[in-house]
This record gives structure tokens, C-alpha cells and sequence, in this order.
């Protein structure tokens, strides 16, 4: 970690932080609209929400080593990933909203945010970014660039055949891929001992000869330091990485989860080691972030925050008819 | 619909839980599986309860695995088991579609009938609360498409219960299809008319017996699962303004209950047929289809469709509610070809 | 057909590798990959001597992995690269439809239009020849019924050329459908009247224009792919007979070219619809919807499909020749329209 | 293999013998009708032909150990494990031929033989057999039986999706499976090293916590011990194995194939070490089997496989409009 400067410390922290409170807004826009009878149809925000508190360090981790030109593929539970990547937050806001603004006018949502600028893609499907992943990245390599391509996907995703194929694929064409498995301990309900086989996703890496990295705690450095040199790997042109990283899902699995199927002291044992807060009292300790810089980052991403779903709430919902819009380019 | 003394009333995810339930205690070889399926009983509730009833042995969560665990089922179903399977939504199918057609759905036949295949395959379809393009499709009529698969759509709770005991007990493959709409979850937009009078002992519906949910003479309005509602929402709408419309409700798509269909139209001498599926190459075609090739003098104007336009499901609401049929626009269709 | 000097033949197959050959030497973009389709040059060879031209960077034999590689195709599209992926049977889009269907085919919608994604997805259709139920089948219906994907099905080795050469510049996801017995192999029945005619330089034939084959009077045979030299077949005979049909290969499913069905419908005043594909939910219907819809006052008799009964493609020689279109059959079937 | 009676050894030789005879004679009943001028809907057998000579102690090795309760899916290429696992000769030429005597009535073909007595089954889609594997042993397990299954699949198939999930699922469930690879270094024209980023699959087998075994040399008894572990273990319930087994392809990977893509003197050189006649030889040697013995095996499989063909060749059709028949029983 000696080789981390103050800025990219702060800036990790800064990050996280943002992600922390977008993810903590959206449960309460999520909200509006659907009490006292909840409707998944209704309010602000309608459809499924899956939200990623607890799993900030992942993105934030790997994708500070990231440039524009690297492409990321997310799954179903991506904010934190997009907003790692550097996507807009407003347009991203916007289309979680439904809006014109949005990345995708309005058509995608929030399982569904492209862009093409970050090159940032997700998906709700189980599995199908890591294919999509091999190609940013057999494209880099055909285009004699340096780029990496980056899937995050969760650990209840490593059981899904696509995984297999991705990881084979990449190792066989050497592609500069590094496959991140967010390991939150759950499937929706299953938790990972009913799902998966071994205990560590990493260790299925010897099956396609790659470096297998297992992060086991919920830490934003340990996770940097070991996606770094995931990265710089492919970047040398030596091939994917599988790297398994521990995080916590603070939330249900969506908005609106009854949670029957875990401890109701489950995840006030998990954010007793958050990792923002172990963070930026480290920053704090060390001399790095003073308690009133700390606030002051907490509360300009919370500005940032407000400002995107500000943006968002005013701006105007697509016309109907320009639903038939798009199908072809 | 089997009178009985009892007036209960049961949601349909309810009325589908209790009928796999009855099943389960008849017969052992009946077991269930799926992602979710287990504590928390299904995302959408069709094997609540299932799990504390049977225990784990019997109700199993599996991984994210759909092709190893629907060829499972198969193979299952292959040494006398009877597995009532689960793929969360329909729009899944992607991923485990090898297994359901190329093997669950032509063993059988490939076999030339010396295998029996009683799988029930459920998944949950349909949008209209914001869940987008991956999350909110139909795609029953893919599935007719490929022989082999026998394809339910229940529009109610009455309905999910005999179906769906009908299904289990038939030696072939079952696609039972579950509207997220018609299920009565507490979260979901409620829709009264799906929530019935259940009874509480085990009955069985046959398949390929449409049911005419209300007689009409102008104009037969032909639907399945939630677009039922919708239709007789329109068919009210219609009367008030003294057009009378018929309204049939399919209940399965294979086999298809094409001879209800004709006799009506023989009767209104025109056809709207609602279909929250893509418009294009699937089951509104295909029963304008079987309509001309049986009926075409009978027409007094052309065969009309509603259905999703060719698009993916949109997220965003009014773009959404601008792709699915509804109330009004079924009302409108049918007006206009009354007019005609 | 565009007229040049020479009267160079070749086959479908010849015509297809050498369409993909110009573009990859037009654009370094183009490039390929899939099953055997390296030193093999594609099973059914649409990739024949590509290998040897280009080397293996740009013709990539793959692992047997559909959903990885032609998911990476998605991706690699994204980038700005124009990969020609091909899944060696359509028959076996069931391992793979998820990438195919959800992502290829959405992911543009889904953005709002601010994506391309210019691939080719190459696979051969089609039985005749007792490959039995898992590689035999046509299946077009069922992705021409996905919003998001354009369906190209050439019926001959001129327009397999320039169809696929405005494939590969589309933007647009295009599926690319090749009869094996279209392509002219040295080891499937010879149909010499899919060899034809084609220029060595570039062209490009528009998506969404059938092609009259014959014009004729009295009825209309609509159809596509192989089947477009079964009813040039009947019509001979028909002919024979004093009965003038007239042959619409349709060339793309997606775009479909309603107005020139419509327009000979006006005409004839009778359709036959032929379907190498299964009967219902699929291609047939849709057609038939689209007449209805447009030209109901205009037609004289029923429309007739001639598709594969509903059942799975059998093995036997008796069997499938049974169940499977062919000159007589939509000989008869016009006829029958004919003297209704 | 000191535990080996002469009877099993001298059954090993028989079976196989049966087997390399059964396919060098669907050769010439392949090509019947198809000269001068090959046309793959001409002739006898039409339709794709994948033959295993070479193959022959996969599916004897591991057969050997299998009672009828067992269950076994084979691929595309089958017929020896078919054979192997007891299934009526005379039904499955009649099948491959096409005919009503046929296990399906003809409807069925080569790829698609069933016999539900044997509990046999086989598809023409890579990979599709395993995951009806594990549901065969989760019948197994949930009957309360010692019943195993049994899913044989190639070495390009291995880089399918349905691989992973199968052995993670059967793993997770202790099911008891046992997946055996067949290498015969091909998938179709393609390597192994070009489709498969490592060298042995059974190292495979550690992403699911599973034993693997790897037999390098195509020789039966080495087949036959390993499976017989995996078999045992299987049924002791102690969950799946996942055995690779070096096998040699002779032929093309279907009739027909111009195998371009190898050298012309590989199969020569392959068939030195052929598993029929190494074991038919050291059986002379040690005096197990005579040389007038062996030739009698050889003698009287011919004549089995014989009127195999004959029975076949003698069966009608069946009906034109049976075709109709069967979709749903
Ligand atoms: C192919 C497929 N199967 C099932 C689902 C339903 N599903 C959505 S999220 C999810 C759980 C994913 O678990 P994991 O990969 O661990 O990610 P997490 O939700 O924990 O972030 C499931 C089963 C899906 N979207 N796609
Ligand atoms: C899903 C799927 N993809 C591709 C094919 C085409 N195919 C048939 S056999 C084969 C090669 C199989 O190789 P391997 O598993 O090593 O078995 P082998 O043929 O060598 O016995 C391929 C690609 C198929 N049948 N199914
Ligand atoms: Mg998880
Ligand atoms: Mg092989």
C-alpha cells in the first residue's frame, strides 16, 4: 500500500462516498410513490431496484485503475460499478428515472445503462456480461491497444454456464480481461454454500490457467492493490485474471425484499466493518483526511447526489410514440 | 367452474401453490426446484409455503444454473420422477433454451413415444410495471411455435389450480406460464378479477378447452392470461355503449382451442385478437391463421391484432404503456371493426 | 440482376465466402469467427478458403462455446469491429439465444440508439437430407418474432452475395440464414437452379425487397430459401396444367415486404403460403396475418400454408419427406386454391 | 488389475471387439448408395455419420462396471456406448437405418437413440447430455437407490457451458455422476490446444471440490480401474467424479470428412497402439485367451453385428404419416 499517494487514497474515499449515498438516496426515491400499499408499478422510480451498499470497494477498487478507453461490463446490480467507470450521474439518474435525459432516453433503465463515452454496458441477465467482456477486449487486442475490459458479475453468477465459456475463452486468446466476482454471500436468497460448489471462485481459475485472486475482506486497498496487478497483466498483453472479492449487501437483494431467509442482525454485524468508514477513519488516523475534509467530501457527493436526481425529477419523460424508436439504427 | 359449498376466495399464486401442494401429498415422485423456490417461495410466489409443508429434500433451491437444472428435470422425469421446475422469468429462456426444446420438448417424439417426460416447467411472464426489456416479455408464442411443449396460460386462480394439477399429472411437458399480474402478490398493482373462488379439494381443467368468459355478438375479442381482464374491462366499456362483445379466453396455446374461436366468429363475424407478445411472428398470426383457413366467409372485416409493436419492452412508464394493449385500446380496436 | 460481361457461375456457398472476402479486404474491421470455420472453411462452407486468404487472426476457429463467442462478437461489435459469427446449426441457437436475443438484438433499443452493433450472425437451416430433429430445422419464424434482429434467408448464389455484403455494412444485428442445400455442396443433393450468375465485384442487394420470381395470375405462392425452387418447380407444372402462379421469394423476413405480397395478392387473388419451418406460431401465419389485414376484400379462396405439420423433423426417410414441402405437395396445393 | 478375472478380461475384448466391428461395417453401409457421387441423402443410411473406432475402451472401460438400473447419455457420437451399455444391436441398426423395428420407430436416427430398458439416451447437441445425467442420479438419490448415471462427452465439449453447471450442480448435491470426457484430441476439425486453455480436463474437476482422474493412454484396463473407482464412489454416495480418458479418433469426425486438417499418417500412427489388439495380444501372451479363441470372438461378433444388419436391412419402413405420431404420448 506504500505506493498509494494522498490523492488516489482521498480519491478512493471519494468515491465510495458518492457511491454510499447515490445507493442510499435511490432506496428513498425508490420509496416515494409506493407507500402505504407498495406497487412495484408505481412512484418515482417504478420497476425492480438492486442496490450496492455494502459493495463500493469492488468497483471503486478496480476501476480506478481504469481509463475512457477500457470498457466494463455490469450486471443487474450496477450503479456502483457505472458510477466507478465515471458515467454521468445525471444522465445515469435520469434513466433510472425513465427520462429523455437519460443514457438511453428512457428505454433502458436501471438494469440497462450504456455508455458509450465510458464504454460502460450492463445487463439482467445472469452471466452475459462476461461474453460481451471477451469481445471489448479481443477488440483491443486486434486493434494492437492497450486496453483492458473489466466484467463484474456476483458470486451466484460463477454457477451460470457463461462463466465457463468467458473465462476459457479469455485464457485460450490470452485476452486482456479481468473477471471480477463480487462476492456478497448471496444469490438473491441462496446463499453461496447452496449454490457453489468450493468455498473460493478464485480457485476456479486453474481450470482455464489464469491467476486466481481471492480478496477475502471488504477492503478498498486490498482490493485496488490486487486488481492492479490483475490489470497491468493484461495490459503487458500476459492475459485475464479472475479476481473473487469479498463484499457485503447491506440491502435486500431488491427494494422490497422480506430478507426471511437471512439474520435480522446480519447486516448490522457486516457494517460494523464497512468499508468507507474503516477507510476514512484510516485517512483520518494517518493524517491523510481531517474529520471536517471528511465531511466536507461527504457532503459535496451528497450535493452531487442531490443534483443528479434534481436533474432527473425535472427533467421530461420520453414522448410515448418514441417507444417505436431505436429498434434499428 | 365446480360449485361447491365453500365461497373461498385465493389469490392465483395461492391457487397454484395449494395445487402443486395436493400433488406433492398424492404422489412422492412430485418434487419441485428452482432459483428461490424454497424459503423464499418463489420471486412471484407460485410455491409459497411449499418449502415449510415438504422440507428441502423436496423443494429444492438450485444455483444460477438453469441448463443443469431444467436437463435435470429431464433427466428426472426420464426415471418416473414428476418435477415441477422453475424459470424465474420467462425472458430467461436464453440461457437454458437447448435443454427445454431440443431435448425436454423432442425426446419423446425422437423416441417414438417410448418415453414419457412429465416435466412442468414454470416461468412468469408479462410487464407493465416498469421491469424493461429483459424482464417484462411473454414469449409464449416462441414456445407453441416448437412442437413438443403443451402451453398454459391461466387468467385467474381458479383457473392456475386446475391447470396447473392437470399439468402434473400429464405425462408430457408442460410450460406453465404465470402473469406477474394475475398472481395477486401484495406488491404488485392488484387485479381483483384474478382472485376467485377456489375450491379446496384437488380438480383438474383439461387442456385445449378455451372458456368464452362472456358471450357476445358483434365482435369476438380472443386473449389469454391478463389481457383477459383487460378485454373484459373493454367488453363493459363496449356494452355501455351498445356494442356487444364476446370475449374468449384461451387457457392454453397447445393445444389450441381453435374450434371455439371459429364458432364465434361464425357467430360475430369479426375477430380482435389481444396479445401482450412482439405483434409479429407469433400466436395473433397464428390464429388469424387458423381463422381464414377455416372461417374467411364468415368475416365481415378484416381480422384485427393488438399486440406489442415490434419493440422491446421499454422501461420507462409511458413509453411502456404506449407498447401494451389495454383496456381502451381494446376497446377502441373493437369499435372501430364494429364500425366496419 | 445486374448485368456484367461476364457469366461467371458459382455456388451459394462460393458466393457467400466471396462476399465476406471483399468486405474484409474493403474494411479491416470484417473479420470472422466461429466453429470450423479456419482450415475447415465453415461445415457448410461459407467461410471456404477465407482461412488461406486472411490467416487465423481474422478467420478464428473457436471453442465449442456459442454464448462466449458469440457474445464477444456483441462485444467486439460495440468497439467498432464488424465480426461475421457463425453458429454452425441454427439448431443449436438454444445454447447461446441469450446473447443472441437479449443482448445482440436489444442492447441498441436499450441505449437509446446510441449504440451500433454491426454483426453477422451466420447459420445454416434446413433438412431434406435425414439429419433428424436437432440439425434439420428452419426456425427463422422464431427469431424473426425478436424485435431487433434482421433475417436474411438468400435463395440463390446471387443473392446470397449481395445480401450479405449489405449485411456485413449494416449497423444492425443481421441473421443470416443458409439452406444447406442451397449452398451448392459438393456432397449434398445438387440444386443446380441455386447456381447462378455472379459479378466479381461488390454489390450490395437492399433488405426488405422480394423478388418476383415468375409473375403469374391466378395465385400467389409466397415463400423463401430453398422452397423458392419448390414452387418455381410447381409452377412449371402448374403451368403445364394452364394455371399461372405467380413466385414471391421474400429474400428477407425481416424487413418484411408486405406491398409486393399484398400487391400480387390484388392480382391472384389467392395465396399459398410455403414454410419449410413448423407450421404454427411462425412465418405462415404472420403472412397470412399481414393479407388479412390489407387485402381481405381482395382474396377469392382461403390461404393456404403448406408448413411441417407440427412435429419435430424425423429421422426416417419416409418420414420426413412426409412432413416436408416439396414441388408436389405445393403443386397440389395451388391447384386445390385454384379450382376453389 | 491383478483383481481382473479372466472372464472380465476376455468380456472386455468381446465387447470391444463387437463395437470396432460394428462401425468399420457401418463404413460400408454408409457409403452404400453414395458412389460414384457422394450425396449425404442417398443410400442406405443417410444423414450425418459419426463413427468411434478407436474409441472403443472409453465406453467398455467404463460400462463394464454398469448394471441395467444405470443410467447413460452419450453424444453425438454413440454407438459404442450404447453398445457398451447392453442396448439390443439389432434395434439401433434398425434405428440408424430408419426403420419401424428401430429403438424410435425411426424417428430418432443415429444421434438419437433411446432405450428405456437400458436407460440409454443420446443427442446430437454438445453437451446436452450431462445435465440429464445429473437428473438421472437425482432420482437416483431421491429413490433412495444405489443407481448411478453416467454422461460420456467429447473433449471440445468441454468448453460448453452446460459443463460447468453439470459439474457444479452434481458436486454441490453430491449427486452420483460420473462425467467422462472421451479425448479424442478433436472437436471436429478443431485441436484440443485450440479450443481448451489447458492441457488435462480432469484438472477440471478442482473448481468443484470433485476427485479427477486423467488416463492418458487409450488402453481398457487402465479405463476400467479408474472408472471402477469413480463408480463405487459414485454409489456409496459420496457424490461425482470426473474422468478424462485418452481415445483415439480413426475416422473422420464424420463420414465423409476430408480431415484436411490432419496429417495423413497421424491415424496410422495412432492405430499402432490400437486398445483391441494390445489387449488382444497380451491376453495371448498370458495364456488367457488363445489366438483360435480370439479369432472365434472375432468370428462371432462379426456375425452378431451381421445380422444386426441384416434385421435392419430386412425391417420396413415405417408409414409415411406415422410421422405424425408421437409428438406427445
Ligand atoms: C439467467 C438468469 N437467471 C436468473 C436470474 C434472476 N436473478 C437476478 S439476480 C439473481 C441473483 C444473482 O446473484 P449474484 O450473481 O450473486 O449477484 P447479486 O444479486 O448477489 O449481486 C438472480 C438469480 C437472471 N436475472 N438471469
Ligand atoms: C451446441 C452445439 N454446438 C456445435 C455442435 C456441432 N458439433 C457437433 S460434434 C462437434 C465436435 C465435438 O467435439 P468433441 O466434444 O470433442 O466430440 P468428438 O466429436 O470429438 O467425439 C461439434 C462442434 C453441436 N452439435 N452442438
Ligand atoms: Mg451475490
Ligand atoms: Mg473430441
Amino acid at each position: 500500500m506504500a505506493n498509494l499517494d494522498n490523492k488516489t487514497l482521498v480519491n478512493l474515499y471519494r468515491k465510495m462516498a458518492l457511491i454510499r449515498n447515490f445507493e442510499e438516496v435511490m432506496v428513498n426515491v425508490y420509496w416515494e410513490g409506493k407507500t402505504p400499499v407498495f406497487d412495484i408499478a408505481a412512484g418515482t422510480v417504478p420497476g425492480e431496484m438492486h442496490l450496492a451498499a455494502g459493495q463500493e470497494a469492488a468497483a471503486v477498487g478496480v476501476c480506478t485503475h481504469l481509463r475512457d478507453e477500457d470498457t466494463v461490463t455490469g450486471p443487474h446490480r450496477a450503479h456502483h460499478i457505472a458510477l466507478a467507470k465515471g458515467v454521468d450521474i445525471k444522465k445515469m439518474t435520469a434513466e433510472i428515472f425513465g427520462k429523455e435525459t437519460g443514457l438511453g432516453h428512457g428505454k433502458g433503465g436501471h438494469m440497462h445503462l450504456f455508455d458509450s463515452e465510458k464504454k460502460f454496458g450492463c445487463s439482467g441477465i445472469i452471466g452475459a456480461g462476461l461474453p460481451v467482456a471477451c469481445g471489448a477486449a479481443l477488440a483491443a487486442k486486434k486493434l494492437g491497444k492497450d486496453w483492458v475490459a473489466v466484467s463484474f458479475f456476483g458470486d451466484g453468477t460463477a454457477n451460470q454456464g457463461s462463466f465457463h465459456e468467458s473465462l476459457n475463452l479469455a485464457a485460450l486468446w490470452k485476452l486482456p480481461v479481468i473477471f471480477v466476482c463480487e462476492d456478497n454471500a448471496y444469490a438473491i436468497s441462496v446463499p453461496k454454500a447452496k449454490s457453489t460448489a468450493i468455498d473460493n471462485n478464485a480457485d476456479r481459475a486453474a481450470s482455464y490457467g489464469i491467476p486466481g485472486i481471492e480478496v477475502r475482506e471488504n477492503d478498498v486497498l486490498a482490493i485496488y492493490e490486487a486488481a492492479g496487478e490483475a490489470i497491468a497483466r493484461a495490459r503487458r498483453g500476459e492475459g485475464p485474471s479472475l479476481l473473487e472479492v469479498k463484499v457485503d449487501r447491506y440491502l435486500g437483494h431488491f427494494q422490497g425484499d422480506p430478507e426471511l431467509y437471512r439474520d435480522k442482525n446480519e447486516v448490522g454485524r457486516l457494517r460494523e466493518n464497512d468499508p468507507i468508514k474503516k477507510l476514512g477513519e484510516s485517512l483520518e488516523q494517518q493524517g491523510i483526511l481531517s474529520s471536517s475534509e471528511r465531511e466536507a467530501i461527504n457532503n459535496a457527493v451528497a450535493q452531487e447526489v442531490a443534483e443528479a436526481i434534481e436533474f432527473a425529477r425535472q427533467s421530461p419523460y420520453p414522448k410515448p410514440e418514441d417507444a417505436l424508436k431505436h429498434v434499428f439504427v | 367452474m365446480t360449485a361447491t359449498q365453500t365461497e373461498r376466495l385465493l389469490t392465483t399464486h395461492k391457487a397454484i401453490a395449494e395445487g402443486i401442494a395436493q400433488e406433492m401429498e398424492r404422489d412422492s415422485r412430485v418434487f419441485v426446484m428452482g432459483e428461490d423456490v424454497g424459503v423464499y417461495g418463489g420471486i412471484f410466489g407460485g410455491t409459497a409455503d411449499l418449502f415449510t409443508q415438504f422440507g428441502a429434500e423436496r423443494v429444492m433451491d438450485t444455483p444460477i444454473s438453469e441448463t443443469a437444472f431444467i436437463g435435470a428435470a429431464t433427466g428426472a422425469a426420464l426415471e418416473g420422477l414428476r418435477p415441477v421446475v422453475e424459470l424465474m422469468f420467462v425472458d430467461f429462456f436464453g440461457v437454458c433454451m437447448d435443454q427445454i426444446y431440443n431435448h425436454m420438448a423432442k425426446n419423446i417424439y425422437m423416441s417414438g413415444g417410448t418415453l414419457k417426460i412429465p416435466v412442468v416447467l414454470t416461468t412468469a411472464y408479462g410487464g407493465g410495471y416498469s421491469d424493461a426489456a429483459q424482464h417484462s416479455q411473454v414469449l409464449y408464442g416462441l414456445f407453441a411455435h416448437i412442437p413438443g411443449l403443451k402451453i398454459v396460460v391461466p387468467s385467474n386462480a381458479y383457473d392456475a389450480k386446475g391447470l396447473m394439477i392437470s399439468a402434473i399429472r400429464d405425462d408430457n411437458p408442460v410450460m406453465y406460464f404465470m402473469h406477474k399480474g394475475v398472481m395477486g402478490l401484495g406488491w404488485m398493482t392488484p387485479l381483483p378479477e384474478a382472485i376467485t373462488h377456489v375450491p379446496e379439494e384437488s380438480y383438474t381443467i383439461p387442456f385445449g378447452k378455451a372458456a368464452i368468459k362472456r358471450s357476445g355478438e358483434q365482435v369476438t375479442i380472443v386473449t389469454l392470461g391478463i389481457m383477459v381482464h383487460r378485454a373484459m374491462a373493454a367488453a363493459k366499456q363496449l356494452e355501455q355503449e351498445g356494442i356487444s362483445a364476446e370475449v374468449i379466453d384461451l387457457r392454453t396455446l397447445v393445444p389450441l382451442d381453435d374450434a371455439t374461436i371459429i364458432e364465434s366468429v361464425k357467430k360475430t363475424h369479426r375477430l380482435l385478437i389481444v396479445d401482450e407478445d412482439y405483434l409479429s411472428f407469433g400466436m395473433s398470426g397464428e390464429i388469424c391463421a387458423r381463422v381464414v383457413e377455416n372461417a374467411l366467409d364468415y368475416l365481415d372485416a378484416p381480422i384485427k391484432r393488438l399486440a406489442v409493436p415490434d419493440v422491446p419492452i421499454p422501461y420507462s412508464r409511458p413509453l411502456e404503456q404506449f407498447v401494451l394493449p389495454n383496456a381502451e385500446k381494446i376497446a377502441a380496436a373493437a369499435r372501430s371493426l364494429v364500425q366496419l
